[in-house]
């Protein structure tokens, strides 16, 4: 028999706690009880105006805020028939991608990184692999210049809302880190070069993956969902129809299932969805990492995560310069208030998130509903750890607690997103 | 001080020579108001503003400085020199200029702030005549005029100015930049007409003529009370106002605790902890003795010191205190009168 | 001796912890005068016996929080209070007193959900508090002057007064001048007044200051004929214990 | 663009290196150093009078305003009375002998000592008072034959508060000093007067044609003990009183010590009591 137990798992966002046990190569259970306390955030939305909203949802995340007040915004925009300008657009994808910079950033060398040197931390690369951690924090940085740049500050951004933009980056700092940008690029590259020279677990999920797609691009601020083993496409506005929330009785967050199914999302769902339309130097190196479309090893989360650098880097500077080029405007004109509901997806460095709002003629939200990446991760990452460990059951019980931790920190999950 | 004659379309000439020698601070616009900053090209000048939000002390005397920085270890300091850009202050209305007159007065005498005196010594102050605004009341202590103070000042006379040049760096300026002829009799009559005009503008008659007596006199009247409940201790005004000067200093450390400077910001004694001391003692615990303080002390605590009221009229902190509180209507219900 | 430092989260959404790994520039520096000894978010390291310093992120939200905060006084000789969470009950405590209503609403169920629950609270509800770094969410940069006044043993430097000041100082144009209800007036200085430079009036994310005129912002309000109502629920989003 | 500009002028904000060259410990929260500015020009250059007080810094901590409690007749070091009460006294209080400090200084206004030849001095002390009055004591003493009759008047807490107690003890026996100690909780060793310091002038004769008199105390001790000199007719002028008030540059500039139209840092810290009676809000 095996048991794994460890209590409040290091090097993730929030607290959970794994057990996992196997007896004669049969599962008796694998649980992450997400011991993160609850915040009720779709109760106390109820009842608030609708310009109040956003800025309370963002603080469901610190890590993937700006994806909270983005899809906050949009889902509100879309309950309230709020149109917004392209040049909006623009600078709401530099905030949602450019968090993938500091979140993807954070999580492979800060969390998952001393996982493959044996450290406890990352502050004993300091020591060990200085120029790793110097990497990160170069990367991290540029991406918090980047969504303060936008936003007003890295974490919890200010200049968002409804209809647009309250201030607009400076064009001088924008050409400014636009050049931060391309020069990041080998930052990023050398990433890929490190998460694909790491020797994962052969591993496969059973479950399926969603992401947001589109035809023409690598899908982050919109589209419609797609499924990688169903081969469907659905537009957002009908999550509720094919996505089903369930409570469960091992911690305070839901998990999902679509069509009767555990699923995943997140860098290795986007990237087998959407592999094909990543931009030039993400798709090299993804080539030369070997990962193609289809890849569905979760332990690679990773792997994807840090082709994600790439491509989010090249794509922001694209955005950026189209911004440079447009001549249009961002700031919001005043709210007509209506009542109406909306829903709205976009894609958080975890995967995609779900905002929906149903909103009064006073302007005042009556309900709300807050899908997560992570809760929607929860019930495949529960199957993964069981069917991993009864797949390598015989390993010494830290090899395979070590491995179950490796494998739940590639989920990247953040558990008080997921309890919210 | 002499008087010259210059074209107004040549303006333009001056500022772009100034700029292509020296930093240039002047008026622009930000947000529908207007505040001193740096220009790069004399397009950016907005000559027709009211009045800034922030006075142009900042320019001498920053919201926030650090005077020395330090090695902590051996208490050595490691670098006291004063930092300082020459500049051009450009445009600065009578009563900023009178501002930076009572500035002086601290700064530069007994106990020279070295910070202070040497970025007043290294600017050059241009100043632009003005048209009174609804908060004005400069009127009421003379700070309307200006004869000193500043190395250029420009009147406007419709299609020309009336420059009054005070300093010989001032005059040779303009003699590079622009042409000029001095002023004839008929010039100067014009300016007295344009100056008067101008003070008939003002809104209001404060009648002043008591003041420092009638501080002292009801010193425990219930105006102050009033005052203070309305008062909400923000210290807006102190900030906005171009000869309030009290200042924090403060020891910054870096975190390995090795280095530190020492650093000064704008402080108010509109804060409640302004007067305390160690030991809970408080000299000025209640708003009602702060906002009286600051009355007391601009009319009559640096009157007793430099025999002028500290204050010029500009307005700005009738603009910036959300709670109403303006010195137009302390003094008149000081003076007796209905305090509107 | 670099002091031992564990950093904790309660109910809370990280934003502070990542808060101050965003201080990338003075990591290294940081890292290097404390020694963190615990960090769930950074560190598989175990929660050590003893320890003189404790960071403190998020409300409490549960009962576990409450003997939790008190062990950890007990072993800390410094306690830092880290956001609004921490601070003033921040956007958790929004979800107010009768919680049951809300885990219908979220779960469905009262039962076996949301399990230890109890109404949110600041720190300072349970334990002394040495230091605090207000704000949703702290700024690196402050965190790191007060880390560095804890260090030199120094008192916490948390301003006491209002936030206009420093608005002044920035040279921003006034909400109210524009008919707009900003919060700056009732707010802990300390941010710069951060958001009304960006466009948006404050929502007093520090929490109010000590030293505020409360009855003299609600003249303010009535001379302007606004909705005193709406304004109180707005200073409540961040400051749901302080009844106005 | 920026210019330095290091030889305008003297800076007087920045204090001189200097050496604590001895401790002592006084009761539980005061400490008496001995400090020697490092410079020796400085250091000659550097002449005071009683009742005038130096910036004393901990660069990293801040800085304070503290009296020096010495006598000017002693050259070369200068004494400061401490009291732990706030970040830089609780740092300096942790310095040791032969460890730097820095300070500005001497600043502002003290008692008027040539003045006061010639005539009876009454000294009226509560608590951490009588750091500045010692300075005025010991130059009192160092000029003995300049003065006519001198009274100490002392009152603190509870014995254990008692400053200088070992250096009173020795003027006791002397008999040209009248010192009387009260204090308000005695303890059973405790042989001095109990109750307010007000109450030693029940037992003494002034004569007010030729007396003058010095106060410093907590702020609440003013107004009584200044009742019980005018009482005995105590001239208003020579009634010399000195304040606290907060300080952030001893030299007029940063708006702190502001009592009534003056400030304190340049204007006193001493002040006749017919000045101060003209303060608002100062006693
Ligand atoms: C003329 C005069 C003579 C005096 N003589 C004596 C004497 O002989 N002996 C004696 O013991 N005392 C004397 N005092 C009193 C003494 O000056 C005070 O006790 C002393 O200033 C207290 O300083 P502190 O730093 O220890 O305490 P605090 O008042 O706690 O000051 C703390 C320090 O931190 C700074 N600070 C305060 N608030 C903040 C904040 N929010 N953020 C960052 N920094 C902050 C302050 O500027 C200060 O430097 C005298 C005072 C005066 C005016
Ligand atoms: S007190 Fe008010 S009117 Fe007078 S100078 Fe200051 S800001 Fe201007
Ligand atoms: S905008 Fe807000 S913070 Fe700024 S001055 Fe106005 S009320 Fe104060
Ligand atoms: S302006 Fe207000 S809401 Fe914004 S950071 Fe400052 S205190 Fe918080």
């Amino acid at each position: 028999m095996s048991t794994i137990a460890v209590e409040h798992v290091a090097r993730i966002e929030g607290h959970g706690t794994i057990s996992v046990s196997v007896k004669d190569g049969k599962l008796l259970h694998a649980r992450l009880d997400v011991t993160e306390p609850a915040r009720f955030f779709e109760s106390m939305v109820r009842g608030r105006t609708y310009a109040e909203v956003p800025l309370i949802a963002s603080r469901i995340c610190g890590i993937c805020s700006p994806n909270h007040t983005i899809t906050a915004i949009k889902a509100l925009e879309a309950a309230m028939s709020v149109d917004t300008t392209p040049r909006t657009a623009l600078l709401r994808k530099v905030l949602v991608y450019g968090s993938y910079l500091q979140n993807h950033a954070t999580h492979l060398y800060l969390f998952a990184a001393p996982d493959y040197v044996g450290a406890g931390s990352a502050f004993a690369l300091a020591e060990t692999h200085p120029h790793v951690l110097e990497r990160a924090l170069r990367l991290k940085k540029l991406g918090n210049e980047l969504t303060t740049l936008v936003g007003g500050r890295s974490v919890h951004p200010i200049t968002a809302v409804i209809g647009g933009f309250t201030r607009e980056p400076p064009q001088t700092e924008l050409a400014a880190i636009l050049e931060s940008l391309r020069a990041a690029l080998p930052d990023a590259l050398e990433t890929v070069e490190l998460f694909a020279a790491v020797n994962e677990p052969e591993f496969e999920t059973e479950g399926d993956l969603l992401a947001l797609v589109q035809d023409e691009d690598y899908a982050i601020y919109e589209g419609d969902v797609g499924s990688i083993r169903g081969g469907w496409r659905r537009p957002v506005s009908e999550y509720r129809d094919f996505l089903a929330e369930s409570v469960v009785d091992h911690g305070n967050a839901k998990h999902s299932t679509v069509d009767g199914r555990a699923f995943a999302v997140g860098a290795l769902a986007r990237l087998s969805l959407s592999g094909k339309l990543l931009a030039p130097r993400a798709a090299q190196a993804a080539a030369s990492a070997g990962v193609e479309t289809g890849t569905v090893n979760p332990f690679r989360n990773n792997l994807c995560q840090a082709i994600e650098l790439v491509d989010a880097i090249e794509r922001c500077a694209g955005y950026i310069e189209c911004f440079l080029e447009d001549d249009g405007e961002s700031r919001p004109d005043a709210v007509r208030v209506r009542a109406g509901s909306g829903a709205a997806a976009t894609e958080a460095p975890r995967g995609t998130l779900y905002h929906s709002y149903e909103v009064d003629g006073e302007g005042v939200v009556r309900s709300a509903d807050i899908i997560t990446p992570t809760a929607q991760n929860l019930g495949n990452l529960e199957a993964d750890m069981g069917r991993f460990v009864a797949a390598v059951a015989d390993l010494a019980t830290d090899e395979l607690s070590a491995l179950v931790q490796r494998l739940v920190r590639a989920y990247d999950p953040c558990l008080s997103c997921s309890v919210h | 001080m002499i008087f010259r004659i210059m074209d107004k379309t040549s303006l333009h000439e001056l500022v772009q020579g100034l700029v292509e020698e020296k930093e240039v601070v002047g008026p622009v616009a930000r947000n529908g108001r207007f505040v001193f900053d740096r220009i790069a090209h004399p397009g950016e000048l907005k000559l027709d503003y009211d009045t800034t939000l922030l006075p142009p002390k900042k320019w001498l005397f920053p919201p926030e400085e650090s005077m020395m920085r330090f090695r902590v270890a051996d208490s050595e300091i490691v670098d006291d020199d004063v930092h300082v850009t020459p500049r051009v202050l450009f445009g600065l209305h009578p009563c900023d200029i009178n501002g930076l007159l009572l500035m002086d007065n601290v700064f530069t005498r007994d106990y020279v702030d070295p910070y202070y005196a040497a970025r007043r010594a290294a600017t050059l102050v241009i100043g632009h005549s003005c048209t009174p605004t609804e908060t004005c009341f400069c009127n009421a202590w003379g700070t309307d005029e200006v004869n000193w103070g500043f190395d250029v000042f420009l009147t406007d006379l419709g299609d020309r100015y009336f420059v009054s040049v005070t300093s010989a760096e001032g005059s040779e300026l303009l003699d590079r930049y622009v042409e000029n002829q001095p002023a004839t009799e008929a010039d100067i009559k014009e300016f007295t007409r344009a100056s008067r005009r101008a003070r008939e503008l003002f809104p209001h008659a404060l009648d002043t003529s008591h003041l420092p007596m009638l501080l002292e006199a009801k010193f425990d009247s219930p105006i102050w009370d009033r005052l203070g409940e309305a008062c909400l201790g923000c210290g807006a005004c102190s900030m906005v106002c171009p000869t309030c000067y009290c200042f924090d200093v403060r020891d910054r450390t870096s975190v390995d605790q090795k280095s530190g400077e020492r650093v000064r910001t704008w402080d108010s004694c509109q804060f409640a902890g302004f007067s305390a001391v160690a030991h809970g003692e408080n000299f000025r615990a209640d708003r009602a003795s702060r906002v009286k303080y600051r009355y007391y002390h601009k009319q009559w605590g640096y009157l007793s010191k430099f025999e002028r009221v500290l204050c010029v009229g500009c307005g700005r902190c009738t603009r910036a205190c959300l709670a109403g509180i303006s010195p137009v209507t302390v003094i008149t219900e000081l003076e007796g009168g209905d305090g509107e | 001796m670099r002091p031992t430092v564990a950093i904790f989260g309660l109910a809370s959404d990280y934003g502070c912890q990542v808060q101050i790994t965003n201080a990338e520039d003075d990591l290294p520096a940081l890292l290097g005068a404390l020694d963190i000894v615990y960090w769930q978010l950074a560190s598989s390291a175990s929660l050590p016996e003893e320890y003189d310093v404790a960071i403190i992120e998020g409300a409490v939200t549960i009962e576990e929080h409450v003997e939790f905060v008190q062990a950890v006084r007990e072993t800390a000789k410094v306690v830092v209070a880290i956001g609004a969470c921490a601070v003033c009950g921040g956007i958790p405590a929004l979800a107010g007193e009768s919680l049951d209503e809300r885990v219908l609403d979220v779960y469905g169920r009262v039962e076996g959900v949301a399990v230890g629950r109890r109404a949110p609270r600041p720190l300072s509800d349970f334990i002394a508090v040495d230091y605090t770094v207000p704000g949703c969410p702290i700024d690196a940069q402050e965190f790191l002057g007060v880390v560095t006044r804890v260090l030199l043993g120094l008192s916490d430097p948390v301003s006491d007064d209002p936030l206009c000041a420093s608005c002044k100082v920035a040279e921003n144009v006034c909400f109210f001048d524009s008919g707009e209800v900003c919060l700056g007036v009732v707010t802990r200085a300390g941010c710069g007044a951060r958001c009304v430079g960006l466009g948006r009036p404050c929502m007093a994310c520090r929490g109010i200051a000590p030293g505020a005129n409360r009855q003299g912002l609600a003249s303010v309000l009535a001379e302007r004929d606004a909705d005193l109502d709406t304004v109180r629920r707005r200073l409540a989003i961040y400051n749901s214990r302080e009844g106005s | 663009m920026s210019d330095r500009v290091n030889d305008v002028l003297d800076n007087p904000y920045v204090p001189l290196q200097a050496r604590i060259t001895s401790v002592v410990d006084l009761t539980d929260k005061e400490k008496l150093f001995e400090i020697r500015i490092i410079d020796e020009q400085a250091r000659d250059a550097f002449a005071f009078g009683s009742g005038q007080f130096v910036e004393l810094s901990i660069l990293g901590v801040g800085e304070a305003p503290i009296s020096i409690t010495s006598a000017p007749t002693k050259r070369g070091s200068f004494e400061l009375c401490v009291r732990e009460v706030g970040d830089v006294t609780k740092a300096l209080h942790q310095k040791r002998c032969g460890d730097t400090v820095s300070v500005r200084g001497p600043f502002g206004r003290g008692f008027p000592f040539d003045r006061m030849k010639g005539h009876d001095v009454l000294l009226v002390a509560g608590g951490l008072g009588i750091a500045p009055l010692r300075s005025l004591i010991d130059h009192i003493r160092d000029e003995r034959h300049e003065f006519g009759n001198v009274t100490i008047m002392y009152g603190v807490k509870n014995p254990g508060e008692v400053l200088f107690g070992y250096e009173f003890e020795s003027w006791r026996t002397r008999d040209d000093f009248d010192l009387v100690m009260t204090v308000d909780e005695p303890d059973a060793a405790w042989k001095g007067e109990v109750g307010p310091v007000t109450r030693l002038f029940d037992g003494i004769a002034v004569d007010p044609s030729r007396t003058y008199g010095a106060i410093c105390g907590p702020p609440a001790m003013y107004p009584h003990v200044i009742a019980e000199m005018r009482k005995k007719e105590m001239d208003v002028e020579r009634i010399y009183v000195s304040f606290e008030r907060r300080m952030k540059c001893g030299i007029g500039k940063c708006g702190h010590c502001g009592v009534g139209h003056k400030y304190t840092c340049v204007d006193g810290p001493v002040f006749s009591y017919w000045e101060a009676m003209n303060l608002r809000e100062a006693i």
